[in-house]
């Protein structure tokens, strides 16, 4: 997996790219989410548009990105949602759980 | 395909380094049988899951042990037979990931998955006492609406 | 590795569509078990002609005859036995490919390039009278010259 | 595999890429050197140099076509071997049978 950072109007755009998985994937995330909380960084956009795999792990991994980033205090929102993530997370009835946006400009919105 | 059934087996230890090696196999007979890139997608999920399933929760991440998997080619469908030598478990007794109190678990959500997007899944103990998931995905995709 | 041997099993019907299969699972052990480029072209050369003649000449192209593709991984070497349902031959009466009255010919290299890749090759009749060639690469190859 | 054709002084030369494997590959190669020959085309280049797998089917199959041009009066050489494909003709002791060559200008003298 592949993650690059932005920072618009002091949201921080994180860029997946890859897969989502146990091990490599879950891990990067992991680091990533924890070291922006650690800076004080709060308001978080995970833009998921390329990222082509993520299993069971992966999707537990987002779950603990969202609810280690609201117990401080913060916001994580997901970002271009691929067909296939969409259902794994539909079917685990956490669509309706995160925040979910298909536009960068509205994710930008409300944090 | 031919008119018998072909089987592709893999005994590997319990690492995960195998993933890959598993994940390439199932791609390629689900190829080969001409599942749609969805269904192939979903498949390999699965037996992801389930084989993560064997080496971790079977095995114990114990190189020794082997996880077998076991790919029954048909003509209509394929059946993957996961085996690993734990100790098993109930599958009635797993918590229920959409229950309200589970919906923000960090885990829990392999087998759910497995279930919704395979056509047929079992759970059997094997006479070791290791666990044996067996799993059916049809060809042509029954309607199930 | 893990510290025990791997088995990887393909049994097949004898169709020459499955060859893209028996490659792809093939590079897939080598390249797990980090042979070098060049050692694991060879190694599918080797899977691939094997397959073919225990398809070809062994089972007669006949679909509902078996291809048995047995790879053992080991820590420092890979083996791999090729098993077919046909009725064997014996290894020692093929022509010299190297003869001058066979250099033009448009066959019967096969063996021979199998020989000359792997680092032992064996060929056995089973009880069902089926040829069974079983051949080995080394991880670290041996120093012959 | 694919063959492109092209024409320089009376000589066909075919650029192939690609497999030359039992099947597909072997019968391909087959094809077009009948039809060459038909016409009457019987200087032949084979431009190896993109072929990047061969299996004892193909090599047969180069053996015939240089076979079949020879006995029909014409001339069939090799250009561009890539390095594992002169080591199966090397010891099957076809290196020295075939006219090989590594300069395109080279293999359209002398035909
Ligand atoms: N092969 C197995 N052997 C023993 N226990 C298993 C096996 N597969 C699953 N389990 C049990 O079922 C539980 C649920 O598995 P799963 O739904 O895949 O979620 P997760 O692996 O994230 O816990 C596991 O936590 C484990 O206790
Ligand atoms: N599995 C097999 N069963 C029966 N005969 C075989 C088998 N493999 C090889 N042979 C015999 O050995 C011969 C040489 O095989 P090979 O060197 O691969 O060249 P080719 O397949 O081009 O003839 C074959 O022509 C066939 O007669």
């Amino acid at each position: 997996m592949e993650i690059k950072k932005r920072t618009v109007n002091e949201v921080v755009i994180l860029d997946m790219s890859g897969k989502i998985t146990l091990g490599e994937g879950t891990a990067a995330l992991r680091n990533e989410v924890r070291n922006l909380l650690k800076e004080g960084c709060k308001k978080i956009i995970l833009n998921l548009g390329e990222v082509n795999y993520v299993d069971s792990s992966g999707i537990g991994e987002l779950v603990s990105a969202f609810t280690t980033t609201s117990n401080q205090g913060g916001k994580l929102k997901l970002l271009n949602l691929t067909k296939k993530l969409q259902e794994l997370l539909s079917i685990t009835k956490l669509l309706t759980v995160f925040e979910v946006h298909e536009d960068e400009q509205e994710a930008l919105k409300d944090f | 395909m031919g008119a018998t059934s072909n089987t592709i087996e893999l005994v590997l230890g319990s690492n995960l380094d195998y993933l890959g090696l598993v994940e390439t196999v199932t791609d390629s007979i689900t190829g080969l049988m001409g599942f749609d890139q969805e269904a192939a997608y979903w498949v390999n999920m699965s037996v992801r899951e389930s084989s993560i399933n064997a080496m971790r929760h079977g095995n114990g991440l114990d190189p020794e042990k082997k996880v077998a998997i076991l790919f029954l080619v048909g003509t209509d469908e394929l059946l993957i037979r996961i085996t690993d030598q734990g100790r098993g478990f109930d599958p009635q007794s797993i918590p229920d990931p959409l229950a309200p109190e589970n919906l923000l678990k960090p885990s829990g959500r392999g087998i759910f998955y497995i279930r919704s997007f395979m056509d047929q899944v079992d759970f059997q103990q094997t006479d070791n006492g290791g666990m044996q998931v067996q799993m059916i995905k049809r060809l042509v995709p029954k309607q199930t609406n």
